[in-house]
């Protein structure tokens, strides 16, 4: 992984160069590029925003294309697929469709170091750990990745998993729980679901899958196919050059990145609340520092994980850690 | 007495069916799950502008496109499959397993062909719409006289003839009938087309709020689309009573 | 007059019906001259209407040939003018818009076909209705729209399948004088199915009477009257008698 | 010639569709969107255990029973409405917007009446299909002859007689046209109500793969599905051969 | 036969079409006695039909009333037996179910009433065809059939509009004979709309003539003969009177 990334870097540095003596004359073509994000634009989306209205991606020579999917796995098959060139999506599903289906993506950075997607109970439930889950029902958005989520929790809290009932609950999780048919739902996200139900008037707790012994997986990484990497190398090098500006911007100063967020789209696409949005960067923030820089991923967070989903027979053989993801940070 | 009933009844069933919902859904008190009348119609009213001006004709536009080709489509098939046995046992199968397919299997499909352009919207209203009209179609077309196409064979009618004299006339009630399914299911279609990656219209409006748990919000584009969905089907009625006219002296 | 326009030989003809095969014609043969006019009697269901159905081109005869203007057409649909037994106007069209219904077939512009079509209504004593729909008129009315559209077709060989059997005497006969113009005037050749002696006797030149079933062969009666005719010459002691041996031999074929 | 056009040539046609699906497949070489027949057939015999024995009993017992309350209701409402104008007036509005309405939108209402049992998926099938049964035995009852109808009437007929002894006959045929369309939604119905919360059913199946990458293994279940909606559509066909045998005599 | 089975007083009509009225019947009175026959004849579209209609409760009258055994029902329907002038056979029926149908209707179990049914099936001379659906027959076999219907009703007022229009000479006469078998044997009042002056001669004991268009009053002839009556009757010289006057009364209404 290190080699590579020093060349993208270096090739990095050249397209910069180039873009700079465009940015001369006024009239170099910006390239297109697409990226269709892991859900409906929210906070931890800010720093593309910021990037697009500060002009950063111009400046790298760049026209950002954003899209939005329709299915959560849209990311991973139209990025496979090179309909879209990047794709924002999770650490535990790229290792799934590279490891059990060989389909063609890469991630180049980690945008959520760690996991969002928590079980969530109401305020006032008798349960207190995952372990109490025992006999109650679970709602989960139909992903295997949850059911190994409680799986792990609850075995590490010392409870009976086989005794957990699984629910698929499709796009309903905040409705299934206020509504009470299910006693607690995974594959929510604390900084949405949580803070949108506190905002209704519902409060909630939840349990960190990191504290009953998951991994400490990325939650969001940025995915490419592996064609547009050996040919576009040199873009989403550049790409990557203007969204951490953004994000450098967004942690610098979050309430005006915030307010990019909202002015820069109009109310007809956003209805965004905002105290909401402001909760949920105060969580995103620290998530999505890291020491190594913007992006950076680590070997063994992958290793981690992928060993993780063979234990809980998420995946059945191992891919390769060299073909799975790439570091374009130095 | 007669005119109480037909104008002054059915007004009040539907004005009760309003009521009851009202009070269910205070009842419930869940408004992100079930929102009263009276609160879609205050959010329709605060949204008037980007719903009318912004989503509305993005989605009508869906809605138009996916219909006349729906019906060009669907016509021609039935007029095919019922001109041609052959055609009928090849595509009454491939059609049938087509309306089987859960759209959302088919999503990254069209996406992968159309990309976000609005032809993958289209395509699932067209994919949606068509079966009703072809099948109405075709039954239509199938059920006309024998004695009266007899009758135009002895006068030397081409299969042209009897096409446009006998069976158009003949499936005309028949493929009224499918339209109607087929203009209130082109309304869902381009609401489920809009999710398939879309930046405007009513459908994509309306998951949108879904994910914000507002649920006037989320009703309030539906709605529309329930306004735009019964216009639609009025215009058809409307359609079916001029064209029949001979209906109503019989 | 030398030449046949409608000539059958050796026909047979059977519906099939499920296993069943039920016997209608049995090597029947027959021929109806250039400009001649033909009746058929016969019992209700002995297989009338059926020969219509053949010489149309709607049924196939099992063997034997069929001869249309001494061609033995291989399709011999639309070379005839045929009014069926049923008026079967189309409900959807008006008056106007189904009795101009062969015209418009034969590719005839819709303007003239109607200025056509109206003359006759008024001939037929019809005017008022043009825009009517078909469920407004009275019976009689409808089978005179149906005969107004048969003689439209512009054949030179008319089947009618008991043209006037709804009108009431009067109407009758002045469609019946109508019809014997028209002949004369544009020398077709008829064959005209009824149940009425006194109108086969006044309209025909000769008379089939069928009497067994399946139709092997048949009665044939030569009407001894001269053209032009009038209604009353029927009451003539030659017809007279002619019609009784008609009667008589109705009735021996129904008792068989 | 004439067994061959109506034997062979339409089995050509449907395999050339398969060949042809197998052909762009293996171009577009992305078996987790679009994989080939081949693969997915080989999916459903490795799978052919729980796919037969637990996903297959599930869905069909949703698509039996939501069909069964379909027809009861749709024909139900379809004679209420030609029974009274007053009823037609009321609920034809109510029913159309009904079908404008995307399901996603009512499915928190769905679960919040009936939790996650079977009901709750019914319910989808319910309101799917039922409109367009609804729509065709309503006009089919329309459309029967007033002729026939003033003959009954004449004979001191009852309401009811003029109902089962004209109506029905009449309607029968336009009955048969709404029902095609109505099992084949059933289909899709039944897969969009597991969605909505399920722990076993082709639908549920099928999304799950889907979230696994494995396009072989979300077309599996669809073929079952397919397969399903198929064969009830030609159950319908022969029910209709059976039951309209005076068509064919005329 | 002092009691009126059927009685019209002063009875309007008109059809509405959109905006038109057309006037059908103006003040019009007849009454047909208890056990009566009697016909109705006049040109084609006069108003025959529309009399049968205002009878048996289809079409109410806009002044007037009308009088079954001298009772005004406020719903006159199912009070009268009722031949239309179209055959109106059900598709969906086959003949034996066709002709069931006023018996069904009457609550009859379906055993019974498909041995009534075939009992009178063989009457016609229409045996082996019950099972077939009305496409099968030809065209007074299907009259037949509609007859029959009637005759099912059980009803001691028949209505029958044209009842043997499509029929040949013989088939008729039997159907006339039986006609008048059933009717003396029953006690029947019948009204009868024919076009053949010999039938209604032949058949009633007074004719209604029709002239006048909008009818306000009619030409009420007696028939001089006695009952019970042969076909031959209608040749004496007292008839042939009446006929030849009936023909000019016709005649002349229909140049008006
Ligand atoms: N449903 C209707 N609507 C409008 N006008 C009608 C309707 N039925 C009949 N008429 C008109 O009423 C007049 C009388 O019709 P009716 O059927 O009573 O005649 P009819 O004496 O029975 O004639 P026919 O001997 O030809 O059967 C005709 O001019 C006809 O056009
Ligand atoms: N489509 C058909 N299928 C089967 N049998 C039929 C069909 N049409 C007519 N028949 C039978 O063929 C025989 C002759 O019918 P056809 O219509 O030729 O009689 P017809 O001489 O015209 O009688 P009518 O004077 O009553 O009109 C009848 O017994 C009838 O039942
Ligand atoms: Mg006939
Ligand atoms: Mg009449």
């Amino acid at each position: 992984g290190q080699g590579e990334t020093e060349e993208a870097t270096q090739q990095g540095g050249q397209v910069s160069d180039e873009t700079a003596e465009g940015e001369k004359t006024g009239e170099v073509e910006l390239v297109e590029m697409d990226i269709m994000l892991d859900w409906y634009p929210n906070a931890v989306h800010s720093y593309l925003y910021v990037a697009i209205e500060n002009g950063y991606f111009e400046e790298e020579g760049i026209d950002l294309n954003i899209q939005f999917p329709a299915n959560p796995t849209d990311p991973i098959n139209l990025a496979a697929a090179g309909r879209v060139t990047l794709g924002i999506t999770y650490q535990p599903d790229v290792v799934m469709a590279r490891a059990n289906q060989d389909v063609p993506v890469k991630s180049i950075a980690a945008i959520v170091r760690s996991p969002l997607n928590h079980i969530v109970i109401m305020e006032d439930s008798e349960i207190q750990s995952p372990k109490d889950l025992e006999g109650k029902q679970v709602g989960y958005p139909g992903i295997p990745l949850n059911e190994s989520l409680i799986k792990t929790m609850v075995s590490s809290d010392g409870g009976d998993p086989d005794k957990v009932s699984m629910i698929d609950v499709g796009f309903e999780l905040g409705s299934s729980i206020i509504s009470e048919r299910v006693d607690a739902v995974i594959g929510a996200y604390i900084n949405h679901e949580v803070p949108v139900l506190r905002h209704k008037g519902y409060e909630t707790r939840y349990f960190n899958p990191v504290d009953y012994g998951v991994p400490s997986f990325y939650e969001l990484v940025i995915v490419t196919n592996d064609n547009t990497w050996d040919e576009r190398q040199e873009d989403i090098a550049a790409f990557w050059r203007a969204a951490t500006r953004g994000y450098e911007f967004m942690r610098d100063n979050s309430e005006e990145a915030l307010a990019i967020l909202f002015d820069n789209q109009d109310q007809a696409n956003f209805p965004l609340i905002e105290d909401v949005e402001k909760e949920s960067l105060e969580i995103l923030l620290p998530k999505m520092e890291s020491e190594v820089g913007f992006g950076s991923q680590a070997r063994e967070s992958w290793r981690e994980t992928v060993d993780w989903m063979m234990e809980f027979e998420l995946i059945n053989e191992e891919p390769s850690l060299d073909d799975i993801f790439v570091n374009i940070v130095e | 007495m007669k005119r109480w009933n037909s104008y002054f009844a059915p007004f009040i069933l539907i004005f009760s069916f309003f009521v009851s919902w009202q009070v269910v859904a205070m009842i419930i008190a869940m408004p992100f799950i079930l929102p009263t009348p009276l609160q879609v119609i205050a959010k329709v009213w605060d949204l008037k502008d980007i719903l009318f001006l912004v989503h509305l004709p993005a989605t009508l536009m869906i809605i138009v496109t996916g219909l006349a080709l729906s019906i060009i489509l669907g016509v021609g098939l039935a007029v095919w499959m019922n001109l041609s046995k052959t055609a009928e046992k090849a595509f009454y199968p491939i059609l049938v397993s087509s309306q089987t397919i859960p759209i959302i299997a088919l999503a990254p499909i069209f996406v992968l062909w159309f990309g976000y352009s609005i032809w993958s919207k289209v395509a699932v209203t067209l994919l949606i719409t068509f079966f009703p009209i072809t099948v109405s179609t075709f039954d239509g077309l199938r059920s006309s006289s024998k004695e009266l196409k007899e009758l135009l064979l002895t006068m030397g009618a081409s299969k042209r003839d009897i096409f446009f004299k006998l069976n158009v006339p003949t499936a005309l009630p028949y493929f009224y009938s499918g339209l109607k399914v087929a203009v209130t299911l082109s309304v869902i279609g381009a609401a489920i087309g809009e999710w398939l990656g879309a930046q405007s219209g009513l459908g994509y409006f309306s998951r949108r709020m879904m994910t914000q748990f507002d649920g006037a919000g989320v009703f309030a584009p539906i709605v529309l689309l329930s306004a735009v969905g019964i216009s639609l089907f009025l215009a058809v009625v409307v359609l079916e009573k001029i064209t029949l006219k001979w209906r109503k002296s019989e | 007059m030398s030449k046949a326009s409608l000539q059958f030989e050796n026909v047979s003809f059977s519906y099939e019906n499920g296993h069943e095969e039920k016997e209608i014609l049995n090597t029947l043969s027959f021929d109806v001259q250039n400009g001649e006019f033909v009746s058929i009697i016969g019992p209700s269901g002995s297989g009338k209407s059926t020969i219509f159905k053949l010489i149309t081109g709607l049924n196939q005869p099992a063997n034997g040939e069929i001869f249309i203007n001494e061609t033995n057409y291989s399709n011999r649909l639309g070379k005839v003018g045929y009014m069926p037994q049923q008026d079967l106007l189309m409900p959807w069209r008006t008056i106007i818009e189904n009795a101009a219904l062969p015209l418009e077939i034969q590719g005839m512009k819709k303007r003239e076909a109607y200025d056509k079509v109206r003359e006759l209504l008024v001939e037929f004593g019809l005017n008022g209705v043009e825009h009517k729909y078909p469920s407004e008129l009275s019976g009689g009315m409808k089978q005179r729209i149906s005969f107004l559209r048969t003689v439209l077709s512009g054949s030179n060989v008319l089947l009618l399948d008991e043209p006037f059997s709804s009108l009431d005497a009067i109407t009758r006969l002045s469609m019946q004088e109508w019809l014997l113009t028209q002949w004369q005037k544009l020398k077709l050749s008829i064959l005209f199915i009824t149940h009425d002696v006194d109108e086969a006797l006044f309209l025909s030149d000769r008379i089939f009477v069928f009497t067994e079933s399946p139709v092997r062969k048949f009665v044939e009666v030569n009407v001894p009257l001269e053209r032009p005719r009038e209604i009353r010459d029927i009451h003539t002691p030659a017809v007279i008698e002619v019609k009784e041996q008609l009667i008589e031999q109705l009735r021996m074929g129904s008792t068989q």
